[in-house]
């Protein structure tokens, strides 16, 4: 019985592991299938096999896969909302319209070959331009959302092509900010 | 529609290929195991059947698995000699 | 179906619990918070199994996991502080 | 002799935990548990820690078994205190600053392990004296009153009773 | 005697999944990361402590029992260190719980 | 940098000496307990891993590392040649213990330099 578990886990994690396209996330995954993995193998009666595969994954293979890892820049994109006070799970709601909106700036990111990492805050727009860590700002205050992203940036130019087609019945709007983080209206 | 048929193909022969190795019982060589589990102890002084193996019966395979590991560094050490530090 | 089955298998029902968080969570930390409590349950079920089977020697591998498990956890955690700089 | 007296605490330390790890207790394996016990200091001072570590990691034995069973006894009040909180939905999660007197790096690290075992608060960060802490009623941010209630009684466990 | 032992320990492994349990459910049923940080990274550690007395109690006083011991106390050690780093970078890549924290 | 790091790596600091002990029992007891040279040369090199990300400390001589792990190699051939293949295990069975004992120590030292240099070097040379 609890064979039959362990066993369709693992082919469950592994499957989501090959089907995630954030590639760090997969890392997550892979952790947990060697921690089950092993755990087998010490029922299956081979506690030898689950030392190497234990102490195999806990150290080497994690910091193997993340030194590959670095060679994908990182896009921070920061997503704030006015309308909440805390910070919850409603922040990040798929199957509506604007939680779509963030999924395919994610896409977009993935098919650029820079990896995602969406972080949620409540924070004010002038706290967050100051310590400037962020590539990209999704707002949103009540209806409307507004993307702030650098100027020089070309990957903010072709993002505002994409958004604008798909995305007209939401009210967006484009915000350029230059290198002194002064805003430059559109033209 | 090719992808689909390509899944459905490969499903397929995975449910074929565990149908067939559930069946098949595999018949080992059944006396050297026997032969070893019964005597590693008196042979080598060993308390673990395993170890006994990859030190006393099997030494040749432990000495290339060294050897495979050296290489393999040495093999490291000279490929990615213009970006190293030493 | 003896005490130490049934507790083994609730630990893997806990387990698949974790792995929800795990696929579901919406933030990368979520999952890191995941991988951690199942970890901490697989130690518990090798110390179960131990005590089922009354070898001592499998809580080698517990300890294992007790000392050096943190260091995959901090790892993955440092590396998505510094954005992969 | 010197170095070797310096290093006999360690040795005995290493002594019982070779003995455990074994499983027999005899004469050979307490000699030989203190041997690799040595080996192991000369080569964690001079090769991996690169520092003295008994100065660095000084806490005396009555110390750190009246701290762990005043630990273990905290983790269960704090925790039966924190279930309930939960089943009855009262979350006010905030992050406090609270301040310590302890000095060395080693005793503020036990302090912030402590401050996260028990149920209810997580270190985030030191800096300096100071440690950021979330804490899951927040009922006050001030880090005079907030202070002693995240504390308990760990810091006095910790330095031995002195302050 | 031992009889005794052997079913209170029992329980206390009872007790320690059902504590086991309450992290799961809180894990799942909490809305945003830092509930779920300071809830479940330690009521796990109760089910943990509770479960490891339980196992003591059934060995009795055995090489056993000093084992699980040394295992409570690395897993002391380290699992708030696991928890620690995790909230810590959370928070130092800008995830925030609400706005009237002050930022230095 | 320090400052921010401190808890994780007092408490680490903490644990390498615990490390390395169960590395060579792992490694000293491969003969009748799960384990053996592999195992606890990885744990030991586990140990200059976590090491490496939580002090960064990059002090290790790659180099001398390497040529420790030939000579250990060396030894690593030798011995079993002249132990088991020149029949010295069935003249004298009361050292095959002290054989087991003594290949397993060699290996898991091997092991050990040998992973940790494989690691260094790769995550040396994606960092520059």
């Amino acid at each position: 019985m609890i064979e039959a578990i362990l066993l369709l886990l693992l082919i469950l994690l592994a499957i989501v592991a090959v089907e995630t396209q954030i590639l760090r996330m997969a890392v997550v995954f892979l952790g947990i299938f060697s921690l089950l993995l092993s755990f087998l193998y010490l029922y299956y009666g081979a506690p030898d096999v689950a030392i190497a595969e234990a102490v195999m994954a806990s150290g080497l293979v994690t910091l193997l896969y993340l030194t590959a890892l670095k060679r994908y820049r990182v896009y921070n994109i920061c997503f704030t909302n006015q309308m909440f006070r805390e910070v919850d799970d409603r922040y990040i709601v798929e199957g509506t319209r604007r939680g779509q909106l963030l999924h395919e700036v994610e896409q977009f990111c993935i098919s650029k070959e820079l990896e995602p990492q969406v972080v949620f805050t409540p924070e004010d727009l002038e706290t967050l331009m100051e310590t400037r860590k962020y590539d990209l700002i999704i707002r949103q205050e009540g209806d409307q959302l507004t993307i702030y992203g650098s100027q020089e940036n070309y990957f903010v130019d072709e993002l505002e092509m994409l958004l604008i087609l798909r995305y007209q019945d939401l009210n967006t709007r484009f915000m350029r900010y230059a290198e002194d983080g002064s805003f430059v209206e559109e033209s | 529609m090719r992808q689909v048929a390509l899944t459905i193909f490969v499903v397929l022969l995975m449910g074929s290929v565990l149908f067939i190795a559930n069946g098949h019982r595999e018949i080992l060589d059944n006396e050297v195991s026997a032969y070893y589990l019964q005597n590693f102890t008196s042979d080598t002084g060993a308390g673990n059947a395993v170890a006994a193996i990859y030190l006393n019966y099997r030494m040749y395979d432990t000495i290339f698995e060294a050897l495979i590991l050296i290489t393999s560094i040495i093999g490291m050490l000279h490929f990615f000699r213009a970006g190293g530090n030493k | 179906m003896s005490f130490y089955d049934a507790v083994l298998l609730t630990l893997a029902l806990l387990t698949i619990g974790g792995i929800i968080r795990v696929v579901i969570g919406p933030t990368i930390w979520d999952r890191l918070l995941g991988l951690n409590l199942i970890s901490s349950k697989i130690i518990m079920a090798i110390i179960v199994f131990a005590l089922m089977i009354q070898r001592t020697f499998l809580l080698d591998i517990a300890i294992v996991y007790a000392l050096l498990g943190f260091i995959g956890s901090v790892l993955i955690a440092r590396f998505i502080e510094r954005k992969g700089e | 002799m010197r170095r070797l007296l310096h290093h006999i605490s360690m040795m005995a330390v290493f002594a019982v935990v070779w003995i455990i790890l074994e499983e027999q207790f005899s004469l050979t394996t307490v000699a030989v548990g203190s041997l690799i016990g040595l080996l192991t200091m000369i080569v964690t001072n001079r090769y991996v820690l690169r520092a003295d570590y008994e100065s660095d990691y000084r806490l005396g034995l009555w110390v750190g078994v009246r701290y762990v069973a005043s630990l273990i006894i905290q983790i269960y009040v704090a925790g039966i205190q924190a279930l309930i909180k939960v089943l009855r939905g009262q979350v006010h999660v905030g992050i406090v600053d609270v301040h310590t007197t302890l000095e060395s790096d080693f005793h503020i690290a036990l302090l912030a392990n402590s401050i996260t075992l028990t149920p209810g608060t997580v270190t985030l960060e030191r800096y300096g004296n100071n440690l950021r802490v979330i804490w899951i009623d927040c009922v006050t941010t001030d880090p005079e009153v907030a202070g002693p209630m995240i504390k308990q009684n760990f810091e006095r466990m910790i330095s031995g009773g002195k302050s | 005697m031992a009889q005794i032992a052997h079913l209170i320990g029992q329980i206390l492994i009872g007790i320690g999944l059902v504590f086991m349990a309450f992290g799961i459910y809180s894990v799942l049923r909490f809305r945003d990361f830092y509930s779920r940080v300071v809830i479940t990274a330690k009521v796990d550690t109760v089910g943990f402590l509770t479960l490891i007395f339980g196992a003591m109690l059934i060995e009795g006083f055995s090489f056993f029992t000093l084992k699980l011991a040394l295992i409570v106390v690395f897993e002391l050690l380290t699992s708030p260190i696991s928890t620690h780093s995790i909230a810590h970078s959370a928070y130092a890549s800008g995830y925030r719980i609400r706005k009237d924290v002050r930022v230095d | 940098m320090k400052q921010e790091a401190s808890i994780v790596s007092s408490i680490t600091g903490l644990l390498y000496p615990f490390i390395i002990v169960f590395g060579i029992y792992v490694i000293l007891n491969g003969h009748d307990t799960p384990g053996g040279g592999f195992q606890g040369g990885a744990i030991l090199a586990v140990l200059f891993i976590g090491r490496y990300i939580v002090a960064h400390a990059d002090d290790f001589n790659i180099g001398r590392a390497h040529n420790v792990e030939k000579a250990l190699l060396a030894v690593l051939i030798l011995v079993p040649v002249v132990f088991v293949f020149g029949s010295l295990s069935r003249r004298f069975p009361q050292y095959n213990q002290v054989y087991l004992v003594f290949m397993n120590l060699l290996i898991g030292f091997k092991v050990a330099l040998g992973l940790t240099v494989v690691v260094f070097r790769y995550a040396f040379y994606e960092d520059r």
